[in-house]
């Protein structure tokens, strides 16, 4: 049993106030993400669950205990640093053993167990070797190695990628999501990367100066963002957003935007309010023949190889159409593009909170 | 005027060569000793303990802001006048405790330098674990700030064995004053005072290299 | 004018060779990027180009002009380095204007071309900054200010974007992408992302240990490449291999892969050869309904939104396809999917080079 | 044994601040050769002439490497033997000399590590856009350099102020001097140099403050 609540957790630096009573359920077992912007106060968070960050206001409790006053080893929690932490004076298999040697577990244990840790990990090799002759992936293999060893019942990771570059970064988010499948314990996990929040978590935190913005399942998220925030936050290319008047004059609901108008679906918004669109690159779609919806000017194009981006503007707007890559395009041509109203997104063009049908 | 006697020099050689092992044993209980209150002074500026900071704050500073020079005089031929304790107080221990002090100020800071140098995170993950200030300190941190000191603290010593020197003002009889005594009677002072500068360069040269290596050691054996 | 011609370009450090003999032509305009693993050489061929490593063997001209023994100075190039190389105790617009200052330029013109230089760049409002005031992206679009102010015949970037974080490398690739549409200048950029490589070169030099692998424009290299490196190299996520042993026995070339076997198309090789096939992960297509061609079991999959990547187990090779995101996926279930055999890429188990029809 | 005379301190302190400006213009005339001749070493340590290297690399082993108390002797009481130039050289102009020397080989290692801080790119970039060596050196590596050493020979210039207490050494009457006769007259040793302590101490710290400021200004001026 390692549920976490937090119940209006606030965090205060002298008169200053980073975090703003902030209620969350983590549920056993559940890989949980914290993403956002730096200074939205997702590390802090983190630091608070784990003990190392005084709680200001609020209640934290671990599998059913309040922990606010408890001592980090008390919480049963193990922490992967960001810059992995590991004890350059000693080797792997001390690095690994050490919390346990503290905690006067005994020699045969702690061998049995820095060896199951290091098999799951595969760094059996080095563990003779010290830190400062390891690569980057292994380091942080064997900062989760210290972590696992302990057999916590909650997991907290702090941008334990960030170290590393992006094709070891896209290997190690694989070999975090099967380390939580094969041990199935409750992690939390911080970024600022949303990739990596969405591939690994089983529930989003998204966070903007210390309050929670939305939580909720990966594509919960991605289909139906709450605010513009979210919405242009996650998924990667940007989702488009075009600001503009909404006219009803002609019976269907149209977008003023620059000199051009663009169609859109059922708005739950009055003529001439003020409105932010959003639609995401993969629901540009290439019309040729048909007749297209809009026709914007390539300003560059980017072969991906498996799709081609095609950076575009349109009604004083920069846009991202996500094509195949056997589409051939021209700079400064216009190209046909078409979308299904349904993939639009519809913000308030004040608040950016999204327009939902009364 | 005149040319160098080398005869002469090579005589004097064996005879300074003599007063080394004075010079090396005051610098290594001066070394010995300011390790330990430097250890102590560190630690405290670290935990920055209530009604002793201050305290350690001042001597610091004095010690650092005053010549080795000032500070010899003072415990030598002043601190007597005031402390009866230290009215038989000799050249070499006067040196040895004017050394010790000086040094331990300016080494307090190396220390503490190094403790602070070390990443935030090894103490949180230290604390993490469970540890106890003082096992953390122990386990973790000082033996990391030790290497990354050893180099400057090395580099000290060797400021240490030249301090010695200053002994000569107390009238002790090391390596300047044998030297002195020497050209007293010769009256060749260039070639006496040469003799003892070769041999605090070749002491220095030695430990240098000696230094050179750790650091090459600490720096691969280390690497982050 | 200001193509650039590498002939038999050989650089020695002592006893070691790091280029082994380049060739290589870059047309007047075009845009060419280096790109290969670290220590391929390719940022050694840029410095050469440069000037600030000499060249051991061979020639090197640009703009017809042989430039083996020609100073930096002398060579009509600019670079832009890595870590910027601004020079912290002058104001951006003396950084900008310090090359031309000390060519004896007249300081309105030098004035002029400042000001030109920051509007296409838009850091106008930062030219009386000191760089230490700035940002890695302002930073970034500096130091091309000064690259750009000396109009030069070839621009030079080492990896100029590295530093920068995930998503201010995703823009500044735009705006190194535009200022070439506007500038048409020849340019040579190096880089160790072949995402970047991919969209901003018109051709894309692959290099490893030294020797160039292959070259030509993007889509190419991604639609044919001619060994197993190139292909695994370019694209993202990377391309699956699975290695087994060519089975002409029923007919049909098979591919005998663990204890399982893989149809393919017109492979040019016998019977009993040692094959390592590849297969793109967006050409592994959702088979529900229809008869799959394999059926892996899915280790664990990445919602990224737009689509979701299925890392899976087949015959003792791990893959990945690259799926619609509303396909449901769960753990260790196997899923059905098929493929087009003009999608498999076919390469020689020994040596990695593609096999080609005869 | 007593207690301590503070009228009769108090009555030194004017005394002794009387020769506040010897020291002063004893360390402000070492600074300024010393940091004259130490450029010059560590520009010619950066480019490593033939021929002229091993002579400035052995210049800074040997002043680095013996005791200033050893220099100081050498060049006031040996040195004067051998050459005639210098037989009626006073102890203020040998103590500015020795100084000099001494810290110049100092000082001569962090302007030169100074330099060689400066990325590499920077050299490149400045080759690039077609400046000479010396070109480079005037408006781009020496101007950063200097905002780096700078700290650090403030510091020596500290160093070298305490160490102008040696040429009491060599008869010269400046702080420690004065002290010592005066308290030859009034037999209170401990109270004369505790003024002449208390005085360093004063000066010191002042320079170190000022050094601190310097030191935050650069480092924000200077942010990367």
């Amino acid at each position: 049993m390692a549920e976490i609540r937090l119940e209006g957790i606030v965090k205060e630096y002298g008169a200053l106030r980073a975090i703003h009573g902030v209620d969350l359920q983590v549920d056993d077992g559940e890989f949980v993400a914290f993403v956002g912007p730096s200074g939205c106060g997702k590390s802090t968070m983190l630091r608070m669950i784990a003990g190392l960050e005084e709680i200001s206001g609020g209640r934290l409790s671990i599998g059913g205990r309040v922990v606010n006053e408890v001592e980090p080893k008390g919480r049963d929690v193990a922490m992967v640093f960001q810059d992995y932490a590991l004890y350059p004076h000693m080797t792997i298999r001390e690095n690994i053993g050490f919390g346990l040697k503290m905690r006067g577990g005994k020699p045969a244990e702690i061998a049995r167990r820095v060896e199951e840790a290091a098999r799951i990990l595969q760094i059996g090799d080095f563990l003779d070797r010290k830190p400062g002759q390891l690569s980057g992936g292994q380091r942080q293999r064997v900062a989760m190695g210290r972590a696992i060893v302990r057999e916590p019942s909650v997991f907290l990771f702090d941008e334990p990628l960030s170290n590393l570059d992006a094709k070891l970064r896209v290997e190690m988010r694989t070999e975090i999501k099967r380390l939580h499948a094969m041990l199935g314990t409750t992690m939390i996990y911080v970024t600022h990367d949303q990739t990596e929040a969405m591939t690994l978590a089983d529930k989003v935190v998204v966070l903007k100066s210390g309050r929670i913005v939305q939580e909720g399942p990966p594509m919960e998220l991605y289909n139906r963002p709450n605010s513009r925030f979210v919405g242009e936050f996650i998924g990667s290319p940007q989702m488009n957003i075009l600001s503009g008047i909404l006219d009803r004059s002609t019976g269907t609901p149209r977008l003023q935007v620059g000199n051009g108008a663009l169609d859109l679906g059922e708005v739950p918004a009055q003529d001439g309010t003020r409105l932010d669109v959003g639609i995401r690159p993969e629901h540009l779609i290439w019309a040729e023949g048909a007749a297209p919806r809009l026709s914007p000017v390539v300003e560059v194009y980017e072969p991906l190889g498996s799709d081609t981006l095609a950076i575009c503007r349109f009604g004083g707007h920069e846009m991202t159409a996500r094509l195949a890559p056997d589409i051939a395009l021209r700079r400064d041509t216009a190209i046909p593009l078409s979308y299904d109203t349904r993939d639009l997104h519809y913000f308030d063009g004040e608040s950016g909170a999204r327009l939902m049908a009364a | 005027m005149r040319g160098l006697d080398l005869d002469y020099m090579l005589g004097l050689v064996p005879v300074i060569l003599g007063y080394v092992p004075l010079t090396l044993g005051m610098a290594a209980a001066g070394m010995v000793l300011a390790l330990i209150l430097a250890s102590l002074l560190a630690v405290e500026r670290v935990f920055r303990l209530p009604w002793l900071d201050w305290a350690v704050v001042l001597f610091i500073s004095f010690f650092r802001g005053t010549p080795l020079l000032v500070q010899l005089f003072l415990f030598y031929y002043g601190l007597p006048q005031v402390l009866s304790v230290l009215t038989s107080i000799d050249g070499v221990t006067a040196a040895i405790m004017g050394l010790t002090l000086h040094f331990s100020a300016y080494m307090a800071e190396t220390i503490r330098a190094a403790i602070l140098g070390v990443d935030r995170s090894q103490w949180e993950a230290a604390q993490s674990i469970g540890m106890t200030q003082l096992q953390m300190m122990r386990r973790i941190i000082l033996p990391q700030a030790a290497r990354v000191a050893a180099p400057t603290l090395v580099n000290y010593f060797i400021d240490m064995i030249k301090g010695t020197s200053l002994a000569f003002t107390l009238g002790v009889t090391e390596m300047m004053g044998a030297a002195q005594k020497e050209a007293a009677g010769s009256f060749l002072y260039f070639e006496a005072f040469l003799v003892v500068a070769l041999i605090y360069w070749a002491m220095v040269e030695l430990l240098s290299q000696g230094q050179k290596r750790l650091e090459t050691y600490l720096n691969k054996a280390y690497a982050r």
